[in-house]
Formats: C-alpha cells, structure tokens, sequence
C-alpha cells in the first residue's frame, strides 16, 4: 500500500480571463513549409507526429513554402480569396440584418473563413458534407445562391426549408451539404454511414463530417471514429479547433491530450492538424486526405487550428470570459489578410484590386439581400404558410395530423 | 406458403426484401456472420455477402447514426439493435435525427430506415432484457411504430416498413417469437405450426402501416392491445367467458382510430392492455383518445392493464407480467362498473 | 425577501443549498467562469471555488454519468443540461442508470442527483431549443419530474429536489425565465417583479414534491396545466370568462392525482393543456386518469390542448404554441359539449 | 482531380472461423520480463510504447522476470491461486445449477480469472470498482461470501437484491462493488465520476472502471475517457480484451488500431497493455496504475489481453461462430495453471497440494451452495416476496404506486 497525501480535483482553466493580458506562448507553432508531406498511402503509425505539430505554407512574409505548397493556379487563388471575402461581408450584412430584427438569429465566421472556403475546393460535385453551423463557406465557395441563404434565415416565403429551421441551419443536397443539426455531433457518425454506403455500393463518391473542438467530446465523435476506423470508410473527419466553445476554452474538451488531432490517433486513423487560417494549409491537407478517401485507403482527421473572433452567436458576449483584445493576440493572423498578402507577394493582386473586389462583393451581398427581402423577412413581409408546420413530418400526412392542420385552420 | 415462427418470418421478410432491393442492408451487434443472437438475420450474410449483412461494433447510436448517413445516401437500412432495452445510446439519433431529417430538410434529403428491435419480457431477462419502451417513440412526431402480434403480419410489415419511405421501429416481442404466448406460463408452450398466423407466403407481400386488425369480433367490451398482449387478451376472453372484440393495433403510429371507435362505439366498454409501464404509457393516449371519441357511448371508464411502475423485477416476472387473470379482472371489473 | 426572476430564484436555491451542504456540487456546460448561458449559475464559481461549481466537455452523457457516481460516492450533485433538447445523449445514463440505481441495489448505492434543464418554446428558437420533453421522463419509473411555474416555486421546488434521495428530473420553462408570459406574445412583456409569486425568501425554504396548488378558483371547469401553460390558461380563462378552476401540477411525478380529482368532480369538465407534442404527450396520462377516477362526474369529454404533432417551427413559432386563443376555444368547446 | 477506382466497404473478419484451424500467429507477444517499468509519474507521452507492448512477468518455464515482478509474498502468490481456483470451481457449480434450473441465467469468466483476482488486490479498502458481469473474482479476493452470491444468483429469498436483477449482477458498497448493470459501457464513466467526487472531497479512495474489448465501442467510454483526461481523475480504466464480444470478434471494436489500450494515447491517458492471464503481471499493472491515482497524477488505462474460453453465457453456444479448439490455441495459456507453475518451481506448492486444495475449494463451493439453497432457488422454495417489486422504486414509495402494491395483493 502506498502512503499517499490527499487527492485534488484539476480543473483547466484559460491562461487568461477578462481583465488580463491575452497570451497565446502555449499555442506551438511550427514554423511554415517545417512539416513533411507524406505519401496517401502512408501507415497511420508512421504519421503520427502530423497529430502534434502544425502544416503551414503561408510564411510570415506572404510566401508558400515547404511540401504542402504549390497546388492552386493563380486563378483558383484568386477565387479563394475572394470566397472569404464574401463569406465575411455575408456575415456582416445578416449580423446587422439580425440587430435590425430582420432574422432572430445569426452566427459568423470571423476568422474561420479559410476553413470551410479551402476545404469545399478539395471535393468533387457528389461529395457530401455534414457541417455544423459554421461552414457556409461551403456554400459560398460552391456558388450557391446567397438568396438562397438569406432565404432560409429570413424564414421568408421562399425559405427553402419552409420557415422551419433556426437561421443558418441550411440543406441542400445538389450542394453537397446535408441539413444541419441543432444537436452537436449527430451528424459526424451520419457522414461516416454516408462514406460506408458510398463504398458498399462502389461509388466513388465521398463524404466530409464537421465538428468543433468543444464537440469533439460528444459521444457520437466516438460512435464516428469507431465506425470510420473498423470499416475504413471514405469520409474526411473535420475538427474545426477555434479555441472556443461558447465560453468553454478548448482545454476543457481537449483535456491532457495534446491536441484534438491526436484522438484520432487511438483508432489508427491517420491524424493531421493544419493551420487553419492558411488558405493554402487547409486546401492542401483537404486534398491529401480526399485522395485518401478516394483512392479507397480509409478516413483521415484533420484538426483546423483557427480562432473564433466573434461571439459564439447572436445571443453571446464573448467579453464575459476572455481578454476583448484575444483574438488580436491569435498568433495565427487573419486568413483574408494573410491570402491577400500572397496574392500581392506574388503579384497578383493589389491593395487598389483588393478594395475595389470589397465593394463589389459588398454590392453583390447587398443585392442578394434586397432580392430576399422582397420575399420577407422574419417578422414582416411573406412568410412561409401554417400548413408548412404539418407537411414533411412524414411523406404522406397521417391522419391525426391531418386533423391538427384543419384544427389549426389549415 | 410455409409454417414460419416469427423468427422464421422476420427473417423471411428481410430476405425477400434485399433479394428485391440491392439498397436493402441489414447490419447490428452479431447479426452477420452468427446471424443475430435470435437468429433472425441467419443465412444474409452467406446469401448477400459481408457488405450488405455485417457485424457493426457494440455502440447503437453509431448503429443508428450510420443508417441515417447511408439512408441519406439513398440505401435502405434494416438494422437490429439487440434488446430494446438498448435502444437508449440511439435515442437521440433516433428521435432527434432520423425523425427530423425529411421535416428540417423540407424532404430535401429522407429517411427511410427500420429499426428492428426485440421487446417485452416473459423471458426471465430482468429489467434490462425485457422492456417496451413504445411510449418513448410514440411521442416523438417523425417515427413510425409498429409491433406485430404473429408471423403473418411480422413479415407483411415488415415488408412495408423496409419499403415505407420514413423510419420504422419494428418492435418485435421477443416471447412471440417462437409460439403464440397468451401469458399463461404455468401451461405447455404451443408452437406457431399450431396456429394459421404461422402461414407465411414465401414471396413478397406486405401489409399497410397503420391498419388495426378485428382478432376477435364481441360485443361486450374492447381490448385493444398490441404484440404479446393481443394473445393475452384473448385468453383472458376465453377465461372470463366475457364477449370481448380484441382489437390487435399492429401499428401505434399512425394509429387506426377509426378501428377503435367503431368498436368502442358498439360496445361502450374499454380496457387498454399492455406489457410497458402504466405511467405515461401508450394506454394512457388511447385512453385519452377514446374517451374524447367515444365519451357519449362510454358506460364505464376506459381501464388500463399495464406492467406496474417499476423496473421489470427478475425473480417476480410473472408477478409483473399483465397476464389473462389481471386483464381478466379488469373485463370483468368493467362490465360491472 | 427579494422580488426574484426566476433566474435568480433558480440561483438563490443553488446558493443556499451549497452554502447549506457542502456535498452539493454544481455542474455543466458553461456553468462555471460565466455562469451558464442562461445565467443561472451566475456567481457560484467565484463564491464556492472551481471544484464546487464547474465547466464540463460538452457530452450530456458524461455530465449526468459522472454526476451518477459522485451521488455513489456519497455527493450531492445539481447537473444542468444547456437546453432540455440536449438531453437525449444523456437519456440512457437517465432512464437506465439514474432511475435504476436504488432498485436494482436495493438501496445499497443511490441517486440523489437533480438535472436542471431549460424547456419550452416561445423565444424562436426552432425545433432544438424549445421542446418540452417531460413525458419522456414521466414514463419512466424511478425518477421524479418537477416544472415550476414562477419563481416562488422554483427556488422552494429546487431546494426540495437537491435534498431529495431519488433523482429529479427538473424543468425549467425558459419562456418565464423574464417574466410570467401567459401566451399573449403580441402584448408588451411584464417582468416578474409585478408578480407576487416573485416575492422570494433569500433563505433557505422548501416546497414538498408531489403537491399539486390551484392557482384559480373556479366552478366550470379544470384546467390543468403547469409551467408556461399556467400562465396561458390563467389568461384564457380571463379572456373568454369562463370561471375556469387552473391546477399548477407543479410536480407530475410524483402526481397530485387527489387535488386533481377534488376539483373535477366539482366542476365536472376538464381541460389539459401542454406545450409539448400532443401523441402520448403527459396530457393523455392525465385524461386517462381523470375519466378513469372522475368518470361519473365529467359532463363532458376532457379534451387536451397541446403542441402540434410536428417539430417546434422556428418561423411560425406562434402557430405552433399553444396559447390562450386555443386554450380558451378548448374552453368554450368543453362548455358547450 | 484525382483518378480514382471504386470504393469498396472493409468488413473486418477473424482469421478463422468453425471449421478452420485456430491461429494466433497474428498475435504479437512481447517476452516476459521484457517490457520496462517506467516511473508512476513518467509523462503519457513518453510511454505511449507501453500501449503496443504486452507487459508479462511469468515466462514460459514459470519464472518471475524482468522490471514488473517481485511485488507480491509467497502467502499473497498463493492466496491469489486459491482465489483462482475459487472462482473457477464457483462458475463450474453454478453452471451446472443453471442447467439444473436452479436459476435461468449464469456468466463464467473461464480463462480470465487472473483479471479481476489480482486487480482486486491493488485496491485498499474503500476504493471502488464499477464492474461489468464478468469481474465476480472481485468479490472472491475480497472474501465476500459466496453464499451470498449464490442468494443473488438464485434469486431465492435471501438474495441481497430480493430477486430484481438478472444472476450475477451483484452489488455491495461495503466490498466496493457497484451494483452491475445490464446496459454495457455505463458505469464506466460514472466510475470517473466518483473519482472526481473523491478528488473534490480531497479523499484518498479511487476508482476502478471496467468495460470489456467490444463495449468499448460504446458512447460511454469515450465520455469517461473525455472527463478522466480533462480533470485527471483518480481512476483506472480498465479494459479487459477477452477477444471476443457474443459472436463478434475484437477486430470489429478495434478497427484499425492496433489495440485497445492505444485508445488512451489520443486523451494523454498514460496506457499499458498486460498479459492478463499473468497474475502476477496483472497485480503489478494495476498497483503502478492505483499508486498514480492515488499520487494524484490521474487516470491510467488498462488493456488485460486474455481470452474467453467459455461461452459469452448460459444462453450463447460459440461453436456457431468460432473454432471449438481456439481456446486451446490461445498463446497466452491458463492463468490457474501458468501461477501454479510459478508456486512449483519456487517451491511454495505441488502437485498433490494442489489436487488437495481443488478438493477443499470444491468442498467450500459445495458447502456455500447448500446453504444458498436452504433459501431457495429460482423456481423452489423461499422466494423474494412480491411486495419486493415495489420497494425501492423511490425511498419512498409514492401514492400510484402504493395503490398499484395494492392492486397486486400486497
Ligand atoms: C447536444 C448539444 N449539447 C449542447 C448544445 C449547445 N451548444 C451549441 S453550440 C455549443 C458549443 C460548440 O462548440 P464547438 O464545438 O467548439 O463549435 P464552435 O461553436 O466553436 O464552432 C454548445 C454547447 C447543442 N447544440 N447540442
Ligand atoms: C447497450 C448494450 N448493448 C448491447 C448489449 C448486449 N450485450 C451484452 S454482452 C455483449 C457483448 C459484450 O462484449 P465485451 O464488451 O467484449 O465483454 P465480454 O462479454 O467479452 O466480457 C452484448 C453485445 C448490452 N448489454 N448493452
Ligand atoms: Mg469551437
Ligand atoms: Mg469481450
């Protein structure tokens, strides 16, 4: 028997709380071009170092570097940049839209915009995503219609979802985006059955799951790797680590591991974690691990290592429990910022090009908008009928609710 | 047409249905290459290969959660969770996803999934093998609920329910599965060939959800129950001599209301039977239900018979156990109120 | 005394029950450094130290299992789940766990834990942030379901539910959270401090679970209700007239099943009114109760008014609630049948 | 773009199936004595080696060897093959009672008595196991009465549990054994969670958490794996790879890690893996793994790779699904007879002592059996009472209930 003091419980807490000075000296970050770039077809156990460190290739200067670089033409960088763009003046417009009343809820994706606008470029028409409520640039970078979005968060008579969602919580299966779920990681083990059908019926086609740091502690980010591991499914497995989990910093989800990439370690599933405010990082390591999955070698993981810089959503005030400042301290920059240095480093861009593609691309999310609103907005204008709460409950309406609806008047 | 349990009829339904269908999968906790621990899922995996009748590790919300992916992607999942008892790790993936996925999605993306799961006790299971837990599906809006009380509909429903555009549970009573159980323990065990459900087309053939079956035309009363307590309630028929009409609901959601009042409506009496919990349970909605429909016909109150509120005791079960004398009692108790 | 949200209610039993027992310990989603999303842990952090009052993973399962074996182990633990919609990963850890412990150990080990959650619609947060899941936990032996109505309650209520031995189920509609909204949401919003029932002792008191209070007087008709509903069936009876007697279940398991058989063998009509989804919803337990122990008294069906069967819309949020408008129609309707 | 083939799904199988020739050979066996020892306070990642090794004390010729033996007395070595013998002879007669229908139900631990037998001896008084069905040697090292396991079993009535749960979900706080549930993978993290109520009351007990190969699939082991790590609770987490879960061998579990205990590395949860029918390899694994929580430094996890000679339970024939002689086949031999080798060979047992012992142990069995049964059995004699269903429902039975009592007569 041992002699022993007594027991403590260890509660993590954030280097820093409001009041104090942002500090980020923990966040190790290798340096760009640093990590190797293994062959697809590379043992999980040889890889494993991937979990623990970082792949960048924009240098502080603006330059790609190293083994992830050189995959985009100077077009699709354009493009990139531009998708980020619009993402963020989307956000802005419906986080004013919703201040006016317009919409009862919204949430943004400041400083994430890399992620979600890289990534989709990695798939192919027929892929399926199974995102959270912090990837539209899924839909942004895949062209589809920003009325369309606006739409379904004005809940408006031409919502595709027929008012029934919360704001944001779009569908849309010609895109590849499955319909989001209110509930945290519901829908990363429905992407690994997605990717499981796809092989049993030798598609070809593959399937992306989304998660956040905090709800990677969510059972069914175990049923997903489970899964995904045994049957070596063709699903990407996407970590989107921002830091933050509404108040909840991520060490509480990630616990004494040290990082969220390396959970996937315990499944023998090839893990990477990736600058997830490099374009160019995000868009790479995206393809890696789409070839993985198409050339039939199983899932990969992929921790984003990003930052969320603005509140959680509409209804949080992230100034109750971190530094207002924090986010100005993120060591890893702005992705906007940091693809626009790039584009102009190698020429293709300026600051007079980068002002001028902010206003069309503010005129062009203005004129979606003002084309939503001619259809409503939450509270005012057209608006989805009372028989859309009945329909679509089922294929065919049974009769009791057949009853409801004309009780209702409908 | 064959003498089939029900085992042998469930079985048959899922055969028939991948034999028609390639989309069909069927997969659980040893339901390949063992074939299921009540062997329902016996023989699809030599027939239709490991890749449409497979092994899934022990973790039902990924059983779940994958059919959702793989019906979104456009196959029709079949999948068994062992006991019903261990259908809870699944609930939120059943409740929350499956049954929104057409509604959130305004039928963008469906599905169309079953699952099978064996309930109800008798089988000396104690209170983690022997459950019922209908009630906890029946109010959640999105599901279809459906228990068989013989191999003749287990098969046909099965059929639909593989075939129904939305997702099924597909409760299957564990101690009909091999004999028409009428609660009467103490007695010899009668085998399905005794009984003409046990007829079974080979084929293809299916029965709409939502359709009540008249078991026994009466007139006194009407006992409206469901799987086992179908049988039960026809014992406690013949026991009582009381002239009851048995209506078996065979599907809980969508109800046949129509079904139930035409009965109640001629005979004025009621007693609701089932094996789950009496709090809360399925009872209490279709007691509510006929009162509201039938109030002016009614000459006693709706009466229930259902398991005591307690988790299902081991030793006790047959104590526990609503068999013919406690549904007796309550015909009984009826007709004299 | 102190006029009181019911957020601050909520906090002040929080308080005086850890400052009373040192065994009580407060956990969840955000709870700790900020206090909870919707504040009601406000200040506990700071007051009784990190490992009293704590940040947990987002894993509902995780929450209410751990809080299982610290009440093993001999603590007192008060959980909260972010929204009662996210209760359904913790479901098994519940039903099968938390409402099982004393039974199957006959008392060896027990489960004095209370999970706190927020329920109920009206704050357009579609269908994950407005349900109303308290028959699931009705149904299910074991535990207890407590819904206060206003803020009074809600402090005495939770007291009692941190003390008690057994597990508590305890809702919180998040639509009184501000004030007692009864329904009518295109009138101004009234706070609670010009309501009584927010007159708040700041010391330690408690209300006893399991006793039903009227809230109204009346002589035409029950009405039973509780959380929100309270609110909307007190308005409904003021805007159609109807001298409406209006039961605040308060507890709904344990049931107060004489208060309600007192009032409707005076009135001899009765409505229930839920917010929840109306199949197998708690009303049908409550109409097959009331006709089962009044049934010679009712002039009249009892009808129940309820959510649709659908998923909480976020967009026609006020089509879907069940407001004072449908309540008093179930009145005049109950009148005139 | 790239190129593909098709997909197609990986179902994995086990190397043989009835009607093959068993074969371990994928099996990779560290030596004993060969696997290190490393400090109790060694950094998670610097041992993340011990997760692919199999820790072994007792070599092939019976001796001793290496880092991790040398714990144990000549009186524990031999107490601990008592208790062995025990639980073997225990399962054999209450296996033979379940065929005689003295009760309906009955699991054996054949093969893996070394597990929960030496574990049991690392523990001190007040320190809690949350047990699945097959860790009865909990109970035997503990010298809990086996009449009174016997009571339970035949839910006669002097069963503990009056007649509520199934044969052989025991439960007693006094010996540390949390009541047994029939839903897999629950009390694993409910086991973190009395840790954590240790920790927070600053008490020196800990926790043991059990789960077998295939449960570890299960939601719940990922969250007490989550809330172990993340508040380091005092708590060993135990895994007992028994190779098989029913029909589904452990590959479907374990997917494409290499084994169990790697499942710890992606929580930075130190994790070893050990002989588990080394009962001396065993004894020792769990003392380094009890001193850590004890010291405070946290969780530790345990793969105990053994196998499952007999049949999952009473109602499981596994001639369906594997080779009859596999058992015999298995590479890591019987713990009875691997520690008795050990006692022969330093003198401290014999042959003769042994067959002497089986006689005394059996005799115990038999004795404990008798007056087990002077209570009944599951279908004659004394019996719980009916009023037993209603108690203990709530502390206090509450007024449906009472009336539902009443209905029944009692
Ligand atoms: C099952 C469930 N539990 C809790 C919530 C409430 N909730 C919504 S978002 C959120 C934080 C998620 O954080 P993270 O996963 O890091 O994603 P992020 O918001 O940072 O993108 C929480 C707790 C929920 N939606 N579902
Ligand atoms: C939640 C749940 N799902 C399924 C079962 C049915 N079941 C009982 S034991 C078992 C196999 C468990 O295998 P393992 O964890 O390897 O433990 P072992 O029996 O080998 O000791 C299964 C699937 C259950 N009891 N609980
Ligand atoms: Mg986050
Ligand atoms: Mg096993």
């Amino acid at each position: 028997m041992v002699d022993t003091g007594h027991l403590s419980l260890h509660v993590p807490e954030p280097a820093v709380r409001p009041g104090g000075q942002p500090d980020f000296s923990n966040v190790k970050i290798a340096r760009a071009g640093a990590v190797p770039r293994p062959d697809v077809d590379a043992a999980a156990e040889d890889i494993r170092d991937l979990a623990y460190s970082i792949i960048r290739v924009l240098n502080r200067d603006g330059e790609a570097v190293g083994p992830w670089a050189g995959l985009l033409s100077d077009d699709d960088l354009r493009t990139g940049l531009r998708h980020m763009m619009t993402l963020r003046a989307f956000d802005a417009r419906m986080l004013m839209a919703q201040r006016q009343g317009k919409t009862s809820f919204y949430m943004q994706h400041l400083g994430e915009e890399a992620v979600s606008c890289a990534f989709r470029k990695a798939l192919n028409k027929g892929d399926m995503n199974f995102p959270t409520y912090r990837q539209a640039g899924l839909f942004i970078a895949d062209d589809y219609p920003m009325v369309e979005m606006m739409n379904q968060i004005y809940s408006n008579e031409s919502d595709p979802l027929r008012g029934r969602q919360l704001p944001i919580m779009y569908s849309s299966k010609d895109h590849g985006f499955f319909t989001i779920s209110g509930n945290l990681a519901t829908q990363y083990v429905q992407a690994v059955g997605w990717a499981m059908a796809s092989a049993i019926k030798n598609d070809s086609r593959i399937a992306a799951a989304w998660i956040g740091d905090g709800s990677t502690a969510e059972s069914d980010f175990h049923s997903a790797l489970v899964f995904a591991s045994t049957y070596r499914a063709p699903v990407i497995l996407n970590v989107v680590n921002n830091q933050w989990a509404i108040s909840t910093f991520q060490g509480i989800a990630r616990g004494g591991s040290g990082t969220f990439a390396a959970r996937g370690l315990g499944f023998g599933i090839p893990a990477l974690r990736v600058d997830g405010n490099d374009y160019l990082a995000v868009h790479a390591v995206a393809c890696w691990a789409a070839e993985r999955a198409r050339r039939n070698l199983g899932p990969t993981l992929i921790e984003y290592v990003t930052y969320r810089v603005g509140a959680h959503s509409t209804s949080d005030d992230p100034s109750a429990y971190r530094p207002k400042t924090e986010s100005e301290a993120w060591p890893l920059g702005d992705p906007v910022l940091r693809l626009k240095k790039h584009l102009i480093l190698r020429g293709l861009w300026s600051e007079e090009r980068h002002v001028q593609a902010e206003a069309e691309i503010t005129d062009e999310v203005i004129a979606a908008q003002r084309k939503a609103e001619e259809h409503g907005t939450m509270h005012a204008g057209g608006r989805p009928s009372v028989r859309d709460i009945f329909e679509g409950v089922y294929a065919e309406m049974p009769p009791h609710l057949r009853r409801q609806r004309q009780k209702a008047g409908y | 047409m064959a003498r089939m349990t029900m085992i042998e009829a469930v079985r048959s339904a899922m055969d028939v249905a991948m034999g028609r269908d390639e989309d069909v999968v069927v997969f659980g906790e040893d339901v390949g290459y063992f074939g299921g621990v009540f062997r329902c899922t016996q023989g699809l995996q030599a027939k239709y290969g490991k890749t449409r009748c497979f092994d899934t590790p022990i973790n039902e919300s990924g059983i779940v959660g994958t059919a959702i992916g793989m019906a979104a992607y456009g196959l029709k999942p079949c999948v068994e969770i062992q006991f019903a008892d261990y259908m809870y790790p699944a609930y939120d993936q059943l409740t929350q996803e499956a049954a929104r996925i057409r509604y959130r999605s305004n039928g963008d993306f469906t599905c169309p999934i079953v699952v099978r799961m064996p309930t109800g006790g008798g089988i000396f299971g104690g209170q983690t093998h022997s459950q019922s837990p209908e009630a906890l599906f029946t109010h959640v809006c999105g599901l279809k609920v459906v228990v068989p009380s013989n191999p003749y509909d287990a098969k046909g429903l099965l059929i639909a329910a593989i075939e129904d555009p939305d997702p099924v549970m597909f409760l299957e009573p564990k101690r009909l599965y091999n004999g028409p159980f009428d609660g009467h323990h103490e007695r010899p065990v009668t085998p399905w060939s005794k009984h003409e459900l046990s007829d079974v087309p080979d084929d293809y053939y299916s029965i709409p959800i939502g359709k009540a079956e008249v078991r026994r035309q009466g007139s006194a009363v009407t006992v409206i129950a469901y799987g086992t307590m179908v049988h039960v309630a026809l014992a406690a028929a013949e026991d009582t001599g009381i002239d009851a009409e048995v209506i078996d609901l065979r599907s809980l959601l969508p109800l046949d209301l129509d079904a139930i009042v035409k009965s109640v409506s001629k005979t004025g009496r009621c007693v609701v039977v089932h094996e789950a919990t009496l709090t809360s349970g399925f009872g209490g909605e279709i007691a509510a239900l006929v009162q509201e429909h039938c109030f002016y016909h009614l000459e006693a109150p709706v009466m229930r018979v259902a398991g005591w509120d307690t988790p299902y005791p081991h030793a006790q079960e047959w104590d526990y156990f609503p068999g013919p004398a406690r549904v007796g009692r309550a015909l009984t108790d009826v007709m004299e109120a």
